[in-house]
This record gives C-alpha cells, structure tokens and sequence, in this order.
C-alpha cells in the first residue's frame, strides 16, 4: 500500500489484536514512530499491556526514539518479551 | 556453524553431523521439547512457535558467531522449529562442539540460555484452541504447513 | 534408564529416542569422540577402550542412580563403546532428560564428569601399532570385531 | 586351573605386562593379596609403577587390605586410574 506503513504483531501482540500484520496510511506530513504506536494503542485496548513491555524494530533494526520519522513502506515490529527455546 | 528456522521437524542425528569433525573431541547437544504444562485454560497439548525471521536469524548468526569465539568451538548449531508443535516434539536443538568437553558443555548451556534472551521467537499456548477445534492432540499441525526453510 | 557398554558404533539418534518423553522439557546430550592428540610416539590414528565389564556395569548403574535422583530426571543414558576406535568416532555418549533445561544440561556434565572419575574404563593409544601394522586408519577394527552387546 | 587364582590387567596394567590375564597357583597353604601382588611385581618390573597408582577388586569388589586372604578361583582385577569417556 503505497503512502501507508506495515505493522509486524507478533506473540503476545498478535494474540491482543488477532493479526499478525496492520497496515495504516501515515500523515500527509509523515508521522512519528511515537505517534503510530499511540495510534494503535488507542485502538486496541488489549494492545496496550503488551506495548508497554515490547521493543520496536523499524525495517529490521531495534527503535528505542519515539521521535523516529516513518517513511511509506516502513515495517514496524513489535517485539514483547521473547519466548523461544 | 549453522543456523536456522524450519517448519520440518528437527533432527538431533543431522545436528550431530553437522557438528562431528575429527578435531572435536566433545560434542554437546540440547533439545527443548514442547511439555504438557498446567495452564489457566487446561493442560497444554501444543504450542505454537512464531518468530520474526529475518531478525531472529540475524540473532542467530549473531549468536552463534560469539559463542564459537568465546569457546574456541570447532563447530555449533542453533536450529528452531516453527508452527503449531504438539507435546513432546522437539523445538529448538543447540549443539557445540570443541576439543575439549567443558567447552562444548559451557557453550551448548550458553547458546540455548542466549537463544532465549535474545531471539525474537514466541511461543503461543494453544490448549484451547485445540480443544475447542475438537482436533486430535497427537497430530502435528505445523508439519502439514509445508517444509520450506526459513532460509 | 540405561547403561550400556557395547562393541558397535553409538547413535546420538537412539539415545535421544530412549530420552524423550513428553514429560522432558529439555533433553541433553554429550558425545565424547577420538581425538587426533599429539603424543611422543606420533599423531594419534586410534585408541582402544576396555573395560572391567562387570565392575563397569555396576559402576554406570550406581552413578546414573544418583545423577537421576539427585537431578529429578525423566531419563538418562550412559553408552560407552569399546574396542579400537579411529578418531572422530564416538567413544561415550551420556544423556539427562528433565522438565526443565537447567537439570538436563547440569546432569549431563554430570554424567561425563563423574564416569571418567568412577568407571573403569582404560584407553590406550594405537598411534604407532596402527602404522607398524600398516592399517588403514580409517577403518574401525572395533566394529570387525562383533557386535555382540556386552549386557 | 584348580588351586589357582586369576589377575585381571587393565589399561596401563596389561600394557606394561603385555598381557590381559595371568594365572597363579596359590601356595598351598594360601596366599593374600599383598603375597601375590609383590610375587607379581617382582616377576614384571614395569607393572611396579602402575600397581602403585592402582586400586584392586577381588571378585568384582575393591580390596584394599593387603592381609586379605586369597582361594582357589579368586579374580583380582589391577585398576590403574580410569582414562574413559
């Protein structure tokens, strides 16, 4: 989706929203990682939890700046604590 | 040195191949299995095992790579399985090898608390589920998904 | 449970197979092999294990005993092959299952640590008597010589 | 053989003799173990050192007392330190 960011959900995040992927168009004048996440938290409250203890990864790099500017066709993962093994 | 995420099961036999070489005097291999845990919804009959792939195989490598130098090891695995796994199938095999036993001992121990910590892979319980889908609990879903490799 | 001291090749395969349970959360493994050491008397092509077979036995069953009880393990293997054997092959292979990772790789390293200690078993070097008899290093003179299951 | 009992070597043991077993006639009024070791070691000199390093089973149990007295039909087994796995 031309214009738009992919959301990655997965383990618990996936379980809170029932998909494993989001896709939402960003702001004519692009938006922060802060500002989508938020977004998304507003809309799924069972989301929020989960949130709170994930690490987000934009294009397969970790993201700790909520300042961080998207660009259309970024993929952003969110990581809650990891399970494996 | 190997890494991988598969949807076919594992294989501790092909994990010792891989990691057998003349100059390996031990060899250390773990398997984590799927186990019958007592959750709120019932006991568990599977788990699914997802991951974000390209990530975790970078942390894989990653992994790997750190734990051969700081062992001197001659040849490691970390090898993950994915997809819905019933009790008692294998999940992840981890495997070192070094000229010396403790080595490959310490580094096996190493790799699968690492593997934990550091790779995004997420495991579902899927009691419920597979109650509810009156599914019958010894039959591997996550085989008859395909056998394509991550990689 | 088994102890085992045979004349054929081990498999890492079978001993996962008498170790996996569904109740075994992890299930460790460690594969003692030949090792091409230096010695005065030139590289070494092979070693040759033998043991007090009786006195063997009952030590490998004494010390899989403690490590299982001490351990709360859902199984344990310890194998070990005589005879001849060329480096790279498996000479020892010890097993812990358990509920959960912790117990499983602590009990392995426990296995191998105390048979070592506690078992009598001898190896002896065959770098020079390998050359002198011109045999080839690669084959096993100790599957030649019968599989015959020592109990 | 009657009246005769049977050492055991192993590892370095059978090495430095060359041999995996050897027979001995018990003198007739009985031997003990310290009897038959010495007469032993004195027969084979590069056995000395390793006996020294090595434990002794009668019969599948280890002895330690040299008094112990020996029958007919005895197996001691000479252990020197154990090198498996």
């Amino acid at each position: 989706m031309p214009g738009s960011v992919r959301l990655l959900l997965f383990g618990p995040a996936r379980e809170a929203v029932g998909r494993a992927a989001l896709d939402r168009p960003l702001a004519a004048e692009g938006a922060t990682l802060g500002e989508l996440v938020d977004a998304v938290a507003e809309e799924f409250l069972a989301l929020r939890p989960v949130l709170q203890a994930s690490r987000l990864a934009v294009n397969g790099r970790y993201a700790s700046d909520r300042r961080l500017r998207l660009a259309p066709g970024d993929e952003i993962a969110v990581h809650p604590p990891y399970s494996g093994g | 040195m190997s890494v991988a995420l598969v949807r076919r099961p594992l294989s501790i036999a092909r994990a010792y191949e891989e990691l057998q070489r003349p100059e390996s005097g031990g060899v250390a291999v773990f398997v984590g299995t799927v186990r019958p845990d007592r959750t709120r919804r019932g006991r568990v009959v599977a788990l699914e095992y997802d991951a974000h792939v390209p990530m975790a195989l970078a942390a894989l490598e990653a992994l790997e790579r750190r734990v051969v130098r700081r062992y001197r090891l001659t040849g490691a695995v970390a090898w993950h399985r994915l997809g819905v796994l019933p009790v008692g199938t294998a999940a992840v095999i981890v495997g070192a090898a070094a000229p010396h036993r403790a080595a490959a001992l310490r580094a096996c121990a190493g790799l699968i608390e690492e593997l934990k910590r550091e790779v995004p892979i997420w495991k579902t319980d899927r009691a419920r589920r597979a109650r509810r889908r009156r599914r019958p609990t010894g039959r591997p879903r996550g085989r008859a998904a395909g056998s394509r490799r991550a990689r």
